[in-house]
């Protein structure tokens, strides 16, 4: 399933660029986050427990950074391994300047396998579209905190 | 030949049977313990000790495995081993391949080794003392993937940018072959108009049976001996795919089956995991379960081949005369050939389906796509090549502007020319297919559609009529698996009975059948009793089967719509063979009376002149098997007769592929009224009549239930049932959430009408039946391409309509029909 | 009911009532109906058809209720009086509806019938005479893969006729 | 089949409940089961520990006020929903309930469960949106009551937190009530759903098309003015096996129609 948009920021491309390029920020958009570990600038492994109504959704999830060009594009290679589920995915973020802001296009190419796959995609597709705007929304709630970081140094 | 018909006759209260019992609803006597729940399901055993067998299945359709490591699942407490396909792949050798190359190249094992091919491809198995704990102790095994990309869409398989599934193969193409019989030159030379369709598609769905796979697995150390309670359902074909596997004789598997939950073919390819049983039993020493769930059924079971076919062009007459048709059939076997290429070739059992064309050339692929295998399904591979040649009639009605009906009477093959050679050698035994028609068309009242139509536009529906008329062919000649494979030592068929007469009197009699419902127990007991002269409740029939009964032969099982051919003709003549040797034992002791001078009845045997000269049949159990002394030594009688039925079959002509494939073919007609609703694509049938020619019913009421349970089926598949992957190859209907099969609610009013036209090639004039050649998808295709006139003129191109697709056709006809074009000859 | 009923644990001991015999058994809090009365109780007529609650075999009367006994866990029925098929027949004698299933050829493998005949007792319980669209209505929760349907319809109707007050 | 570990627990009160749910993170409660016991068995998802809800008698019932307000127990079962006497004041509840599944699903499926699991293909979610129900939620802290419209937050998520209980429906008076679908079969699973709702201005809440009901407001229950408002929802509905997001979203506004229509013929 391939979900996609665009979002603009109320801040500079470099303090984007700054979230986006920082594990730890990027760790914790994930939702349900527990516990995160960052091994390079590239990788980081978060434990996250995906808040289903029914019950969590307990996944490890591995990020790689695949591709980047400074201030303009990040491609990030995501996969979720948990029991019942396994994720796959690829995301992709490009910036360019708007205004005083910046504007963010992004995309990803989700794939989940597993019991939770065979739930059928007229309930995976909307929890997934949910999960995503989640991180969206924690992505501007870790640029805002950059921003005010920055203007208080 | 003398042709009866009934229409829809009317439930009459059951009456006590009379003799002779063939041809009377004898209530059945499986009933019994199966409506009181004591009949004994395959999940229904168990043994001191046992364990529990869950496998661990691949979450991806194509991947390299990495790693394996099953040390955190063996260590859990309650769990008593673990197999792996490296395993698998060091105990047996690959399972024997049917295909010749490139397909016979491909290796195939009971797990996955190295590699996954479909979503739900078992790689482990845990055995745990409890069911939970093993699935529990399964989500212990670590397995490492690296995904490649899913082969999905069977039209693409063969393109270089496609990954490969078996390097073995060197390709996804599995078989090939081209059919071509007549003279399609001249054919096409003489039509006035030629039809071309770019392209149909049948869909792959299964019929599903409630009780899914399973087995039981003891290994007996001492004698290195494996009992399979399974339910298995043609145990002769898993005994010669596992005995080389694993490197055994045929002997040291017993397969003990009682009552099956439905098979339709689905039950035939489950040696894999029978396999995994055997291996199991041994290692951990112990009697080990497997109970197959639901999902883990559709994931990884027997779809229905799906097919589809590209180019077809056909040749006719102004007049709807058909002359002939080619075509390119492409058929997606999934990853593995289980039972496959066979479908290959048993289409041309039906190759010019009901139809006097006899110029046909058929081009015949195979590939290998991730998805689950496909093996036999209900009207196996001929219920593709049927609805192919239903579909092209009513599209060729349809562009000729010609009633659908009249093409089919023009082009019928006609009751007087049967027995039929069809172009392709096959024999079509019997029947008369114009009259069923007339049966079907006034069933649903044909006369009256015009009104009808009007009266569904008042309320806003679009109103639809189709016919399908379709074959089921039954009694292969396994003969024909050598046009797939020319090496393959396979021809004729064969089925066994064994009926006894034992101490006490009683009549026994064992089959070498695996019936799943068809009611065996009661139409053998009709057939003996009717011979030996006593009542259907003196004949004991063993419920299953057991090959330590030795009761069967290679081809023994319940598949192919044949039972009342080989069957029963195996039980007549085992029952023949004992009620000679009862009426010699009867000439000695009646004190020399000839032979022929004695009759068999009211359970004695008897001299006709002067019944009151009567020697039961238990004095004759008796004498032979426990007070034979002084009996002549030349009485060669046991009482306990085996008899091999074998059809009379040759070996075709393997290079041209020509010669008789099936010694039977039963006939439907089924017709179709639908109402659609063009706002939204839904529909729903308001009339439906089934129409079916079996030759003699030896029990009128379970050849009914067959008709109606095969047309749920259809009427299934035409509409919701659909095993559909994604891109990536997972399954979007793994279970009855999504794959929706007809309910109480969803079934249509359902009228039965019956012509008899006995077979000339069997010794009761029966004809197997069952499968019912899926008569009502086509009827439900035809009558949605029928509803559409005047809407959007839509052809009907996928066996499968949803609503979703009738919708689609109905808002944007020309990218959702099919494309058809006719080109003046 | 246990006075420790509303701590949390993951087994409890339950009693429970089936087909006239009490039984007392120590069950794991996950394991469903189902499965216990088919592996624990070993009262293997009621089946198991589907993974997803779709199919009914395990159709069981749970206190009067007809219920999937493999949507049910068997904590929950703890106390509670369980009919299954094979509490319908009177001891030789089948019920009206297992005869009308035999006479109508309502079965074929039988897999289904265990189920489909507790959705029709319960049915003709409330429902003395019910009409054909009320026996599909009835039967709705029981998939029937072999007979498509109408001979069990038509037992239903016959069962409830030769029964009829 | 075959469920993860799991605890379980039977209070005999709301109160016993909430604090045992409170206590225990990963508990869920048990109402009916007939969605979350579907969801355990594929292992889908796995709450730690299930509350059985069964013996608390304050969550079953239904009460018809004298100005046609019908408050009715979470813990009430579709059939005794069909059955009520009470709950005909509202009529569309039990023609809705009766086509929800079949029988033994009838029998056991809970109205709060049907709510709390909140799929997007259930019935009850869009039909408490369109006629403005009201929830009360019940906590250790107290109880809180929210509206329809803001009480579904996604698949299997409402505003009933950790820790807190569905405790109350309330269903304001009204008759003028319809729900159109297109199921999977007979009385089967949505592809999509419509409930209108025309007791004063008109309320149409769409299912299947969004991981909650969608709710929009025509001006008048005329075909025209039911169109425009569905199409300005601006849908994007999920597509899968039994529909493309373009199919739904054309049934949304057919349903939406019909629904309305039928409201409309009622008094």
């Amino acid at each position: 399933m391939i979900l996609q948009g665009e979002r603009i920021f109320d801040a500079p491309r470099a303090t984007v660029w700054q979230v986006l390029s920082n594990p730890a920020s990027m760790a914790a958009t994930m939702p349900g986050v527990e516990s995160f570990d960052v091994h390079d600038e590239r990788r980081w492994t978060a434990n996250v427990k995906i808040p289903l109504g029914l019950g969590g959704l307990k996944m490890k999830i591995d990020m790689d950074k695949t591709e980047e060009r400074e201030l303009e594009y990040a491609a990030m290679q995501i996969k979720g391994q948990g029991v019942g589920a396994m994720m796959n995915m690829v995301t992709k973020f490009e910036l360019s300047d708007e205004g005083a802001g910046t504007k963010m296009m992004w995309s990803a190419d989700v794939k989940i396998a597993g019991p939770v796959g065979s739930m059928g995609q007229r309930v995976l597709q909307p929890i997934v579209n949910q999960q995503v705007q989640h991180v969206l929304g924690s992505l501007e709630t870790q640029v805002q905190d950059a921003l005010a970081a920055g203007e208080k140094a | 030949m003398g042709s009866t018909t009934t229409i829809a006759p009317e439930k009459v209260e059951i009456q006590a049977p009379q003799t002779p019992y063939k041809g009377q609803n004898v209530p059945r006597k499986e009933d019994r313990r199966l409506v009181q729940g004591q009949g004994v399901f395959v999940d229904d055993i168990k043994r001191h000790g046992m364990g529990y067998i869950h496998f661990v299945r691949s979450p991806y359709a194509h991947a390299h495995i990495t790693s394996i490591d099953v040390s955190k699942a063996e260590s859990m407490k309650g769990v008593f081993g673990t197999l792996t396909g490296e395993e698998v792949a060091s105990l047996t050798d690959p399972f024997f391949q049917i295909s010749s190359v490139p397909g016979g190249n491909i290796k195939d094992y009971a797990l996955a080794v190295g590699k996954v091919r479909y979503v739900g491809e078992a790689i482990v198995a845990v055995v745990a003392e409890t069911r939970e704990l093993a699935r529990d102790a399964s989500e212990l095994v670590e397995v490492e993937y690296e995904p490649l990309v899913a082969v999905t869409d069977a039209r693409h398989a063969l393109d270089d940018s496609k990954p490969v599934l078996h390097e073995d193969a060197g390709g996804n193409l599995m078989w090939s072959g081209v059919y071509e019989w007549g003279d399609l030159d001249a054919a096409f030379a003489e039509a006035d108009k030629v039809v071309k369709i770019d392209e149909l598609h049948f869909h792959r769905f299964n019929s599903t049976p409630l009780e899914t796979d399973g087995a039981l697995v003891e290994f007996n150390r001492g004698v290195g001996q494996w009992t399979i309670h399974t339910n298995n359902q043609f145990p002769g074909f898993a005994a010669i795919m596992m005995g080389p596997a694993m490197r055994t004789g045929i002997d040291k598997l017993r397969f003990v089956t009682q009552d099956i939950g439905g098979g339709f073919g689905n039950k035939i390819t489950s040696h894999p995991q029978l396999v995994v049983c055997c291996l199991l039993a041994r290692k951990l020493n112990r009697p080990v379960q497997w109970t197959e769930w639901r999902t883990d059924f559709h994931m990884s079971m027997s779809h229905g081949n799906e097919r589809w076919f590209h180019d077809t062009e056909v040749a006719v007459k102004s007049d709807g005369t058909l002359l002939g048709f080619r075509t390119k059939a492409l058929d997606d076997a999934g990853a593995w050939l289980r039972y496959e290429p066979l479908g290959g070739v048993i289409w041309a059992q039906v190759t010019p389906g009901m139809y006097r064309w006899r110029h046909i050339r058929l081009e015949f692929t195979q590939v290998a796509t991730n998805k689950a295998p496909v093996s036999p399904n209900r009207g196996y591979s001929r219920m593709q090549h049927l609805w192919f040649t239903e579909r092209v009639i009513d599209i060729v009605a349809h562009e000729l502007g010609l009633d659908p009906i009249e093409v089919r009477k023009r082009n019928y093959i006609r009751t007087e020319d049967m027995p039929y050679e069809t172009p392709n050698g096959c024999v079509y035994d019997s029947g008369d297919y114009a009259q069923m028609l007339d049966v079907a068309t006034d069933l649903i009242g044909w006369s009256a559609l015009e009104e009808k139509r009007l009266d569904a536009a008042a309320r806003g529906k679009l109103l639809g009529v189709g016919i399908g008329s379709t074959l089921d062919s039954g009694t292969n000649n396994f003969a024909q698996s050598r046009m797939i494979n020319p090496e393959l030592q396979f021809s004729g068929n064969n089925e066994v009975a064994t009926v006894k007469l034992d101490i006490f009197g009683e009549i026994v009699v064992t089959l070498g059948t695996t019936p799943q419902g068809q009611g065996h127990e009661t139409t053998a007991a009709q057939v003996v009793a009717d011979i030996l002269g006593c009542t259907v409740d003196d004949v004991h029939v063993r419920s299953g089967h057991d090959s330590y009964w030795n009761s069967h032969a290679g081809f023994s099982g319940t598949y192919a719509s044949q039972f009342a051919v080989t069957g029963l003709s195996a039980v007549k003549g085992a029952t023949d063979m004992l009620a000679e040797e009862i009426k010699r034992l009867g000439s000695v002791i009646l004190g020399g009376v000839p032979v022929e001078a004695l009759e068999l009845a009211e359970g004695t045997v008897r001299i006709k002149d002067n019944p009151e000269a009567a020697l039961p049949f238990m004095a004759c159990g008796a004498i032979i098997n426990a007070n034979n002394a002084g009996l002549p030594d030349d009485l060669d009688v046991t009482l306990n007769c085996r008899y091999v039925y074998r059809p009379p079959f040759q070996v075709p002509d393997i290079e041209r592929k020509f010669g008789n494939l099936t010694l039977t073919y039963a006939a439907q007609v089924h017709a179709a009224v639908i109402e659609i609703d063009p706002e939204t694509g839904y529909y729903e049938i308001v009339d439906y009549a089934a129409v079916d020619d079996c030759g003699k019913r030896i029990n009128p009421q379970i050849v009914e239930g067959q008709v109606m349970g095969a047309t749920a089926h259809g009427l299934g598949g035409a509409m919701h049932e659909v095993f559909e992957y994604d891109e990536e190859g997972n399954l979007l209907t793994p279970n009855f959430y999504d794959y929706h099969v007809p309910h109480a609610l969803d079934m249509p009013p359902l009228k039965t009408g019956f012509v008899e036209s006995p077979s000339p090639f069997t010794p009761l004039g029966t004809k197997g039946m069952g499968e019912g050649g899926g008569a009502a998808i086509h009827a439900v295709c035809a009558a949605i391409q029928d509803a559409l006139r005047g809407n959007g003129d839509a052809i009907v191109w996928d066996s499968s309509n949803p609503y979703r697709r009738v919708w689609e056709m109905l808002s944007s006809p020309d990218t959702a029909g099919g494309r058809v074009s006719v080109v003046d000859a | 009911m246990s006075e420790n009923a509303a701590a949390l644990s993951s087994s409890r001991v339950i009693t429970v009532t089936v087909n006239g015999t009490v039984y007392e058994r120590e069950v794991e809090a996950r394991k469903l109906l189902i499965h216990f009365i088919r592996d624990d109780l070993d009262l293997t007529g009621s089946h198991i058809g589907c993974d997803t609650g779709n199919c009914g075999a395990c159709s069981v009367i749970v206190d009067g209720t007809l219920v999937k006994s493999c949507m049910l866990l068997a904590v929950q029925a703890d106390g509670s009086s369980i009919e299954t098929v094979e509490g319908l027949a009177d001891g030789d004698e089948l019920a009206a509806l297992q005869q009308a299933f035999s006479d109508r050829h309502a079965l074929q493998c039988g897999y289904c019938t265990p189920g489909m005949l507790m959705s029709a007792t319960a049915l003709l319980r409330t429902n003395a005479r019910p009409t054909e669209a009320e026996i599909k209505k009835g039967l709705q929760g029981n998939i029937c893969r072999c007979t498509g349907y109408w001979n069990i319809i038509e037992a239903v109707a016959l069962a409830a006729e030769r029964t009829r007050p | 089949m075959l469920l993860r570990e799991v605890e379980y627990a039977k209070p005999s009160s709301v109160a016993e409940a909430l604090q045992i749910l409170a206590s225990n993170d990963g508990a869920r409660a048990l109402a009916g089961g007939q969605t979350l016991i579907s969801v355990m068995k594929a292992r889908a998802a796995s709450p730690d520990a299930l509350v059985d809800l069964a013996a608390l008698d304050e969550l079953r019932g239904i009460e018809l006020a004298a100005d046609g307000t019908l408050s009715i127990g979470p813990m009430t079962t579709y059939t005794e929903l069909v059955d009520s006497a009470e709950a005909k004041a509202r009529p569309i509840l039990a023609e809705v309930c009766a086509q929800i599944a079949d029988v033994q699903v009838r029998n056991r499926g809970t109205i709060g469960g049907n709510l709390c699991s909140n799929d997007p293909t259930n019935h009850l979610p869009p039909l408490m949106v369109s006629i403005g129900a009201t929830m009360t939620i019940a906590g250790q802290g107290g109880e809180r009551v929210v509206s329809a419209d803001e009480f579904f937050l996604g698949v299997y998520l409402t505003a009933v937190g950790p820790g807190e209980l569905l405790t109350k429906i309330t269903l304001p008076a009204g008759k003028r009530d319809a729900f159109a679908a297109v199921t999977l079969g007979v009385d089967g699973t949505c592809i999509a759903s419509a409930a209108a709702s025309l007791n004063g201005s008109l309320r149409i809440a769409l299912g299947c098309v969004d991981a909650t009901p969608v709710l929009v407001e025509p001006a008048s229950a005329d075909e025209g003015a039911v169109r425009e408002a569905v199409r300005g929802a601006g849908l994007d509905p999920p597509a899968d096996v039994h529909a493309s997001a373009e199919y739904r979203l054309h049934l949304s506004e057919v349903l939406a129609v019909r629904a309305a229509r039928q409201a409309a013929e009622r008094s």
